[in-house]
């Protein structure tokens, strides 16, 4: 079985095993795990935020991946892939960072603070949605336009390291009130949910970007479809 | 039989889905000036661009003196000359400037000496030392002539090489290029797009015109030659 | 807001954009199918004229 | 072609590059200009006249240099695209990673020209010692790491009409590594405390990591 027919399924499986394993991450996130002794309730928000921030950077990796492979093959199928997961990739850093914040205020005090991992996870949102502007804001068909948008998405995906190193260092450096991000190692039970809302979440994005896939290859072949219609209509004139 | 200089095979060009090449292919034997016809839009520069490795084809392939054009190699684009619809010349630089530079680029030998003859044989050696920029578009394009010619290219890709140019000089095009008489060179492959068809006569031996991206009509007589 | 009030704020966050998302895909694709459909009807007419 | 002779033709290119960018000055002095003004319109806004300028200065000195760099360098190829000149290099036998190291070695002199003579400048005006070696190396390192990303970038046009205004606001957002570093060695460095060190290495990573990026992306952004 080659790796098309694997694909071909992804409309048979992905939708029933996201949609199952979402309702029983619910279930253990907000019923079966154990209450934190320290943050209380509060603390389940961990089983969609932590999801979340994986699913991201799984996200960015596809749009990093497919856009090296359009560089190489200058196939645009591998243009709209490098978009589709880019746009999942920003919802779920948008819900990384609002879940995030809603943990933040009864814990920490406030909804923001500029820790190196919620800096980073801002910048990235903000490369790849330079990303999303640049590409949108081009002609869908414009081999410029794509090279320029995958070059970009390389780059700041190569970014990320650099980016977290050096947002970590400019918040250690700095003496500043230290703010106790306990994270003791987490119980097994609690250890077992967040690692099934992670394959529950992984799964979603995996969904949604072969969701959002299949709408870029679709406006490119409505392009293509208006092209021809174009020049059947002036042949017919 | 005779090598071929061009050879495309199916080449096609999309650009927005568009068909601006489509499914060309021409066989151009070594040695002989084949004139590019057709309308605007018809897919001449579109041609041309790829073949001076400047675009990718959307599909198909290209061939020039047998280097594949899509590989881009440095031996291929040692042997091609290049007139684009631009002239592609530094605006605040001399004539002499430019052609140094480009001589060093293309490893011209006794570049001094060629560069001196190029640009007297197009007639503008007398502004040599001017700054490009306050050129004509005639004189751009003598220079551009004399540009193309500097690596003796064995084959010219010419996009409307006559826009521009005064009678003077379209008699310095037809001499240096389209009737491949400069002296001491051996016989260039020229294909050159036009829309001066009454010249074609004089210079071409054969032409192909395109339509839509389309070949409709060749003659690529090759005993004329 | 209570404890509860940002636990509860949070998982609809979460499930809201996500089904959101899903909604507007959805739609975007049907969409882009019918108009699809509606060139490809108008191109295979065309060709039989 | 060998390296030896690439080389050589890259130096005649870079030549050329410098050649072009003193005799067309219009962008190089516009970039000088907004610096200027925007140091000015600091000074105000921050009284930079008074003790606290220190914390302020690195700030200050680094998103001037980093704007001012971005839009001049932005434009780099474009005149040499409007002119047809990156055609002419593109069909020549050169390699595309010469054609692009000469350009942004041709960039990061005109900007350190630019960035010394400001510092220069600022040195007497705020009265703070700011012409040090350190900071020139800090400068230099800088420089030399956001020149090469924005030098890129601005070798695809992204569109005719819009590309050349939003080319330097995308460079931003991937340069954030490069402006917390600089503008913390720098910090540390006036006041001559202790951590200069780390940041100077990070800021020397990330120009390293950019440089060999861009210099391998460029042949593909062909």
């Amino acid at each position: 079985m080659n790796l098309n027919n694997i694909y071909e399924l992804r409309w048979k499986v992905l939708p029933p095993l996201a949609g199952v394993a979402m309702i029983g991450m619910a279930a253990l996130a907000l019923v079966t795990a154990p209450t934190e002794v320290i943050e209380g309730d509060v603390q389940r928000l961990l089983y969609v935020h932590l999801p979340s921030a994986l699913a991201s950077y799984f996200a960015f990796s596809v749009t990093a991946v497919c856009s090296i492979l359009f560089l190489l093959k200058r196939d645009f199928k591998w243009d709209s892939a490098a978009q589709g997961a880019a746009v999942v990739g920003l919802i779920f850093t948008l819900l990384t960072l609002i879940t995030g914040s809603l943990w933040g205020k009864p814990i920490w005090g406030v909804y923001w603070q500029w820790d190196p991992r919620i800096t980073t996870t801002l910048i990235l949102f903000l490369i790849f949605s330079a990303y999303l502007i640049a590409r949108k804001s081009s002609s869908l068909d414009s081999d410029k336009s794509a090279r320029f948008c995958s070059i970009y998405a390389i780059i700041g995906f190569l970014d990320i390291p650099l980016i977290h190193m050096s947002v970590r260092w400019w918040r250690t450096l700095h003496p500043q009130p230290i703010i106790a991000k306990l994270n003791p190692a987490l119980p097994d039970e609690m250890l077992l949910v967040t690692l099934f809302s992670v394959l529950a979440v992984i799964l979603v994005a995996a969904w949604f970007i072969t969701l959002g896939v299949e709408t870029e290859l679709l406006s490119q072949r409505l392009l293509k479809l208006r092209a021809i219609a174009k020049i059947n209509i002036s042949e017919k004139s | 039989m005779q090598d071929l200089a061009i050879e495309t095979n199916c080449l096609t060009r999309r650009y927005d889905g568009l068909p601006a090449l489509n499914k060309v292919s021409i066989q151009i034997a070594s040695g002989s000036r084949i004139a590019l016809l057709g309308n605007n839009g018809s897919g001449k520069t579109t041609l041309l661009t790829i073949l001076s490795t400047l675009l990718q084809s959307s599909g198909g392939s290209a061939r020039i003196l047998g280097y594949d054009v899509a590989k881009k190699t440095t031996a291929l684009r040692n042997i091609i000359g290049v007139i684009r619809h631009q002239p592609m010349l530094y605006e605040n630089f001399s004539p002499i400037e430019d052609l140094e530079l480009f001589a060093k680029i293309y490893q011209v030998p006794d570049s001094d000496e060629r560069i001196k003859k190029l640009l007297t044989s197009v007639e503008i050696w007398h502004l040599r030392d001017e700054m490009i920029g306050t050129f004509s578009r005639g004189q751009k394009q003598r220079l551009m002539i004399a540009k193309s010619l500097l690596h003796k290219p064995k084959v010219l890709l010419l996009d409307e090489p006559e826009i521009g140019l005064d009678q003077d000089g379209l008699r310095v095009l037809d001499q240096l290029i389209l009737m491949n008489a400069e002296e001491g060179s051996t016989p260039v492959t020229v294909l050159a797009a036009t829309h001066r068809e009454e010249r074609v006569d004089t210079w071409a031996t054969g032409f192909v015109r395109l339509e839509r991206g389309q070949i409709i009509e060749t003659t690529l007589s090759k005993d004329n030659l | 807001m209570s404890e509860i009030g940002f636990l509860f704020a949070g998982f609809a966050v979460f499930w809201a954009g996500m089904f959101t998302y899903l909604v507007i895909l959805q739609v975007k694709i049907r969409n882009l199918q019918s108009q699809i459909d509606l060139l490809e009807n108008i191109i295979e007419n065309h060709d039989e004229v | 072609m060998n390296l030896s002779t690439q080389l050589q033709i890259g130096g005649k290119l870079l030549n050329a590059n410098l050649k072009q960018a003193w005799r067309d000055k219009t962008n190089w002095i516009t970039a000088g200009m907004f610096a200027v003004t925007a140091l000015l319109l600091y000074s105000f806004a921050f009284n930079l006249t008074t003790g606290l300028v220190r914390n302020l200065l690195p700030g200050v000195i680094w998103t001037v240099f980093l704007f001012s760099g971005i839009f001049a360098t932005g434009q780099s190829f474009q005149h040499d695209r409007q002119n047809g000149i990156l055609d002419a290099l593109k069909i020549s036998p050169i390699h595309p990673m010469t054609i692009y190291i000469a350009k942004t070695l041709a960039n990061i002199l005109m900007l350190l020209l630019i960035e010394f003579a400001l510092l220069l400048g600022a040195t007497i005006l705020f009265s703070e010692p700011l012409f040090t070696p350190q900071l020139l190396l800090i400068v230099t390192i800088g420089t030399i790491g956001y020149t090469a990303l924005s030098t890129l970038l601005s070798a695809i046009n992204l569109d005719q009409n819009n590309g050349g205004l939003l080319l330097p606001v995308l460079a931003l957002p991937l340069l954030v590594p490069l402006l917390i570093a600089s503008v913390e060695a720098t910090s540390a460095s006036l006041q001559q405390e202790a951590g200069t060190a780390p940041w100077i290495l990070l800021l020397s990573l990330f120009t390293i990591w950019s440089t060999a990026i861009a210099t391998l992306m460029f042949p593909l952004a062909d």
